[in-house]
């Protein structure tokens, strides 16, 4: 372990657990039951090697300590681009940790689960709404998966209608799961350019268009923070070619009570719970996905599905059309309750609220920093903003740096490098929970970070430099991956 | 309004800045014929003591495993979950943080994934596994898309009939699309385990992999020996899906065993039922298909100063970086889940988790026994088992109510996945279910 | 705000929750009600001047950062002395919170009561099984009330034998609260001294014992950390003039399952329950003090008192020779559900390695440090240890100085400076939830600063450095009371 | 053993390098006659599971007020609690942290008191407040204390009748055994509020204090203004007393109003009714009296490089500095449920108090009003209130099976502590109680 400073001697980092501990140590304690397992001996394994010998305390002051090495939401600001970083509700903890929904098991009869199917229930008709749908599954895990499940849809019914088709048309501008997806699906990917508006051209979809071509995928608002003005038109082309429109709905944050994808010629979309219902992102999930489909896909909707029949509500299986099942039971459950409590929370009042102030926080910034660096687009943005390093390259500062610099403000970066089309992105998201006092403040550390980019760039490339670990040698890890601790041989 | 800080005058003073007056020409770029239909109209918000009396009143419409006896397994299991867990991943710093971009602040994170990484990696006896996926049923569906990846030219999966009804479903789901992928059903025996002469017949140089459960669907320990040397002949991988892998703290982990592949769900270790969702999928294998695998990996490096530290790695594999040519589309995780996962080990550690493997074990051999003998219930299958059996009761279906007025539910009917099971139940004891209780369940079955 | 490092620009230390937010902001929200709230206008106040308006996120980030400045049991080892800074177990916490404890009206009717009265009457016949006493009460909020109520007693029980008496025994080492709340009490303190060994000597309060002393207060262990031999004796000497022994329970921890108090010849004594029975200390509080007495005190327990009949209990207050009422309704009922879980999680077995465990670890520090620096007094230790700074004297370093420089090393100072007797005292508590090599990383740590204090006594007598502040100024601090913030005037 | 870490070999190891060979000669210095008896006889430990299940069993058979229609207040008061405020305390670095005597790695702590501190102040419209006391009624026994301190030769205490009743009880416990002090009760008038013109008659240059509810027991506002006269004449101190401070965010504060002390119960503000504790007792009084307090202050001061920092201070008053001559004997508080409520204060805010203050109000209104019209009880005070009355139900105690039937507690029976307030109920409306309930209370009133 090594010393951060030679006066501090408490070490920066953390040792790893089983680093720690003594043989025999346990955090679990429970009385002796005698008798025999009943298993047969062969079957049976020795001791884990390796495996931890913690006690509670140990474990907890490991993990709180780990905790202190994190940044959350409840640290600071916390911009990332298209990952739309708000405020995660603490009610929405409380109640999701209730035993009526946290101790139920999904094959216990559906009588014992009628307050988890009222709410599924619930909560497929409000995203329906909000998003001007026809039908939602609840089923996928994250929007990557909402994503295959949406095109399998399309599939589905395309191949009824005479063949699956080919190709999908992915904007360059896209998601990297758009292209991971339509190719697990079993597709290829047609990519097409924006226009220097940082837009989808009616024309350049037409261009590529035609029966071979199953779904175009356009996220709207795009990954630079446009919205896509032209959709419509767009989804016209598409449909006159018998294609469907699938919406990656990553960005819904912008659109709740402004526009509803349901009339923009969408057939199908997901939206990404974790992000515009305020769900916690966990440090990597679990998120959930859902699909909302127009009516000519509802058949295809993965089983089961909820049914209501009086005040009843039940599970189906039988809809012959289904593509199946894409997750066990019903998908992240304890993440659509946080979901639905939120939704409840702010109603329609309060979701038309959260997407104007998510624009106008990403306006704000966009305006402000307009002069600082250089903007990608001079479009109007809509809940984020990109920007790029092309005035800091000149003192051979990239974003990269920028990014690290922030660190050394307090600040989490923003998303960098994101979107592909745009070199060295900074792509700001602030979400509509932060106050204008944070703005400011983080504002002003940009623009102080610009100013030290041209007094002082070493300062910038050496960041950080006040986090618990500098920058990290991410080419050694790849080199030579070290994935896993191995115990000392010897 | 409830989560938005802005103050009318914050507003003003924003729009003025922008060179705006009102908050509605911030979109006034977008068609008016989408903007004047954009209304959603659902209920005004509530008050946060309204949400908790309405989610309340919804989470009492539930049974939960507090207020009913539950015998239920069959993926999803009910454990003790130390409280200290909850702490845990209750933190902010851990629970609303994003994905680990930013590795020097996000050092807990990354060295907590690299934790799991490792514990998966013991319990299992494989030599690496991921940061975790979506679940056990998408993480065996991610073992055949790698097999694919690895077998050129081999194009046939065996399915066990014994493995998970969903998982299988869900395998089905994800490859129909895929030319190259044809799925073989094996049969099972009267052992409860895949039927190892099928597959003898069956398995050659075009197999792919051969998937099963370890423990299975119906609990059966599947004997994995014949299964590994046919997989030795044709080439074929040996892939095993664990959805109970508490399990595998008793039983020799299938990496010892000889599997390429092993991954499952992790749910049984630390993270509640809840409906069977959140929880996680763990996915591990051998080495030298690690650029392959799918989902997220921590790695060890070094910062600028030499310190030790953890980063994201290998992202040439995700779609982020290679897009269409990426090993999965995943990109949001159950990273949460995976932590509890990991607190839960490091509470139990080596001995606690041997504790209550065993604890499992035999209240569930018990409870078996006293079934056959009390209540007489009907042996299926002869194999032996972790926590959960398959019995058979006579009238099954005419049961129910006696035990819905008891409170208890004895177990899950197999028939509706497997027709020619009628009047079987998959039953699961674990060691939340009391002595009392199985007491409560033989007398239940017993007095019909 | 003051940066902290010139690279580091984030601010060290945290704004007041004045000094933020925006006005008109609030993180309540409650939907308009319409009407008149009943009250005539000339009753009301106009809004409350200077009082917090933020929001949700903003609250949440302020108490985070602050919550990072702190230092708690899961941060590090905290071996403050006579406080008992044990592992504070999350089942506790987490039942505590049941909508069933924590939910409950005290003045409802004692048939919604029946579970917590259980519990009340449980955990009464626990600590009186612990303790080896008769009877006990649980409605002190803290030692220090229990003390008082103590005494209430004794005073009660002397007042009907002849007279309540005027004076109150109490060691040099005694706790601060025993004299406090003898004169509470009504009482005058007698101090007397304690042998060269460290404990009181029979004849040292024969000497002051006579029929106008009421009782003598004696911590055993002591705050020295020694237990007092001569206790049977010493009670002996009271009794036989007619007074009572009050024995101060705050180091419990030493006795558990050891000796029990009621075989002492202790006629009262009090449990702090936030140390022995590890309930969180919260910064400050809540903690619970119950007292337990022997039979000649029972009938002067305060009421209300928990009356079980058949299956039932029942609260009741006509008990004529009662003090009264010393807290309102029933004590510190968070707390005693805390420590309840902890008594049913631990049992005999557990509750009896707990202490023996504590000793193990007080005489392993004590070992281990014995050389390097000057220990206090030859005896063996129970559950503490404690230092001096002589030898570090020489080199003008004090107790202050090697406490502070504890902190760059991570860990939490011992208590420093009491028991008075002991000049320049360092008061070590380990605590039975630690483990050796938390031990050991502690024990190099202090050796580790000994030689500092040889070699670099400058860099003690500046530490610590690397918290969040740095030493701060107590005397300007008492010189000038800034004890709220204040609107700036303008 | 569940919480101590200790391996066999550990503890070897340890007693070795102590120089012992076993754990009970560690203690063998103590007479045998002690050691031999210590065996503690209660069960053995039980796994976590088992711990919890039990404390479900023992909560389950209390009556709460998510399952009952409470009407309860008189001290103890059910309200909102934002989920943010057991987050915060919840953060181990504030609940787990001792007093903080080490204040550069304190500073959470003591800012926190230190606005904790600044809120109580404008809340009461008080110079000075401390960091808490225990609670409501041991700091009106502190009031009277330091009345004491301050008012050499004077020895007459007038407690109102109208203060609730167990605060009474305890500062009568309190000044039991002080020679110098003499309580003198005061009546109340038909308007609910303390008899001023008893108090007239009585207070003179003999009186030390007054102390009054504000509002008082019987939820009535107190009419502050003709006791501060006399207390201006007399020179005896004006104390008030709130039990619901919720109140002061709508009522004029009692320091605005000439009260010397202003003490209360803070449970209102943030903390669970918990069987009424812990909450916290909050004190205040005029700047000049700081020296006189009782309890722990935060006070502001600079760090060796100039930044602002916080500290324990005036510590000088303490036991464990002043020992016999202490202004309290005060140690451990109730620090963490005062930072439950400094957090609440911080969410609510300037108008979210207000906001909740109304609401309150407006409800207890209505609902007398109610009770009045449709339910036949009789008004019994003029006098006006907050958020709880009196009211006369005839026949009450015949009622108390069909409330509940109804599983409602329509209020506290006054009797217990007023003899001569035969039939009559203290009810408490708070925003907790929806119309609904109002409605169902009244009609179950009605039914009789
Ligand atoms: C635009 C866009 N599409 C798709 C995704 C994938 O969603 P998920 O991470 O939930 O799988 C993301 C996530 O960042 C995104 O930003
Ligand atoms: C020996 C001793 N006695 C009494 C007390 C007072 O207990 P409390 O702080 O619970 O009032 C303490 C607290 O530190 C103590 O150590």
């Amino acid at each position: 372990m090594q010393e951060h400073s030679a006066k501090a001697k408490a070490p920066a980092t953390v040792p790893l657990m089983f680093e720690s501990g003594s043989p025999g140590r346990t955090g679990f304690f429970w009385p002796e039951e005698a008798g025999p397992t009943g298993l047969p001996q062969e079957l049976l394994r020795d001791e884990i090697p390796g495996f931890p010998e913690l006690g509670e305390l140990e474990v907890l002051r490991h993990f709180t300590r780990l905790s202190h090495l994190n940044f959350g939401i409840e640290s600071q600001f916390y911009p990332l681009g298209s990952c739309t970083m708000k405020y995660n509700p603490k009610v929405n903890e409380a109640v999701a940790r209730l035993p009526g929904f946290a101790l139920v098991h999904p094959l216990a009869p559906p009588a014992l689960l009628q307050g988890a199917l009222e709410l599924l229930f619930g909560l497929e008709a409000a995203l329906a709404e909000i998003s001007g749908m026809d039908a939602v599954t609840l089923q996928p895990a994250a929007g990557a998966q909402g994503e295959l499940t949406g095109l399998m849809l399309v599939r589905a019914y395309l191949s009824e209608k005479g063949g699956p088709r080919r190709k999908i048309i992915v904007p360059d501008t896209a998601h990297g799961t758009n292209p991971a997806s339509s190719t697990l699906c079993g597709y290829d990917v047609v990519q097409i350019g924006s226009n220097d508006q940082g837009m989808v051209e009616p024309s350049a979809v037409a261009k590529v268009m035609d029966e071979t071509v199953a779904a175009l995928m356009l996220t709207n608002p795009n990954t630079l923070g446009i919205f896509e003005k032209n959709i419509n038109a767009i989804a016209d082309v598409v449909h006159s070619k018998g294609g469907l429109v699938y919406l990656d709905g990553a960005n819904m944050n912008a659109l709740m009570g402004i526009a509803k994808p349901g009339h923009m010629g969408v057939d199908v979309l997901h939206i990404n719970l974790h992000k515009t219902c305020s769900t916690p992102h966990g440090g990597g999930g679990p998120g959930a996905g859902p699909v909302a489909v127009k009516n000519l896909l509802r058949d295809y909707l993965p089983v089961p599905r909820i049914v209501k029949s009086g005040d009843r509500y039940d599970l189906r299986e039988d809809f012959s059309k289904a593509i199946g099942r894409v997750r066990s039971f019903f998908g992240n459950f304890g993440v659509l309750v946080r979901a639905y409590a939120y939704i409840l929370s702010l109603g329609s009042d309060g979701l038309q609220e959260t997407s104007r102030m998510a624009l106008l926080n990403a306006n704000y910034i966009r305006k402000k920093l307009e002069n600082v660096f250089q903007i990608a687009y001079a479009e109007r943005c809509m809940h984020e903003c990109v920007f790029t390093d092309r005035l800091q390259q000149k003192r051979h500062v990239s974003t990269l740096d920028i990014a690290k610099r922030l660190l050394d403000y307090g600040f989490h970066p923003p998303t960098i490098y994101f979107p592909l089309v745009v070199s060295g992105a900074l792509m700001i998201e602030p979400t509509e929970t932060e106050s204008r006092e944070t703005l400011d403040a983080f504002i002003d550390a940009m623009t102080s970070i610009a100013r030290e980019a041209e007094e002082n760039p070493e300062l910038l490339k050496t960041a950080p430099h006040s986090t618990p670990v500098r920058r990290l040698d991410e080419a050694k890890a790849a080199r030579k991956p070290v994935l896993r601790w191995e115990p000392k041989r010897g | 309004m409830r989560y938005t800080p802005h103050t009318p005058s914050d507003k003003a003073e924003m729009l003025r800045a922008i060179g705006l007056s009102e908050v509605e020409q911030l979109f006034d770029h977008l068609p008016a014929s989408l903007r004047d239909r954009a209304q959603i109209s659902l209920p005004p918000g509530l008050s946060e003591t309204a949400v908790k009396r309405r989610m309340a009143a919804l989470a009492a419409k539930n049974g939960t495993a507090e207020n009913w006896s539950l015998f239920l397994g069959g993926g999803i299991y009910h454990h003790a979950i130390p409280s200290a867990v909850d702490a845990v991943i209750s933190r902010s710093e851990f629970a609303t943080s994003y994905t680990p971009y930013q590795p020097e602040v996000s050092q807990g994170t990354l060295q907590a994934m690299f934790e799991f990484q490792t514990l998966i990696c013991q319990l299992t006896g494989m030599e690496v596994a991921n940061a975790g996926l979506y679940d056990g049923a998408s993480a065996a569906a991610e073992a055949v898309l790698m097999a694919r990846r690895l077998q050129d030219g081999r194009h046939r999966v065996f399915v066990s009939r014994a493995l998970h009804p969903q998982y299988r479903q869900v395998i089905a789901t994800y490859v129909k699309n895929l030319v190259d992928v044809e799925l073989v059903e094996v049969p099972f025996t009267e052992r409860g385990g895949t039927d190892a002469e099928f597959l003898a017949q069956q398995v050659d140089e075009r197999a792919m992999c051969v998937v099963l459960g370890y423990p299975n669907f119906f609990g059966v320990i599947e004997d994995l020996a014949p299964i590994r040397a046919l997989c030795d002949r044709s080439g074929a991988l040996m892939a095993t899906v664990t959805t109970e892998p508490l399990s595998l703290a008793l039983l020799k982990p299938p990496g010892e065993l000889g599997a390429d592949i092993v991954v499952g769900e992790g749910q049984s270790l630390g993270v509640p039922m809840a409906l069977g969702g959140p929880g996680f999928g763990f996915f591990t294998c051998q080495k030298r298909f690690v650029r392959s695998m799918p989902g997220r990996l921590a790695g060890e490096t070094v910062d600028s100063e030499g310190r030790r530290g953890f980063v994201l790695t290998l992202a040439t594999r995700e779609q982020h970086i290679r897009r269409e040519k990426a090993t999965s589309n995943i990109c949001t995780s159950q990273t949460l889940c995976a932590l509890a996962s990991t607190v839960f080990m490091a509470m139990l550690g080596k001995s606690g988790m041997r504790r209550m493997a065993e604890v499992n074990a035999r209240r569930a051999h018990r409870a078996r026994e006293r079934l056959l003998k009390e209540a007489g219930l009907v042996p299926v299958f002869s194999g032996p088992f972790f926590n959960e059996f398959v019995l058979k009761a006579k009238g099954l279906s005419r049961l129910q109510e006696r035990f819905a007025a008891k409170k208890i539910v004895p177990g899950i009917p197999v028939a509706e996945f497997y027709p020619e099971l009628q009047d079987c139940l998959l039953i699961c004891v674990t060691e939340m279910n009391e002595e009392e209780e199985i007491e409560h369940l033989a007398r239940t079955f017993g007095e019909g």
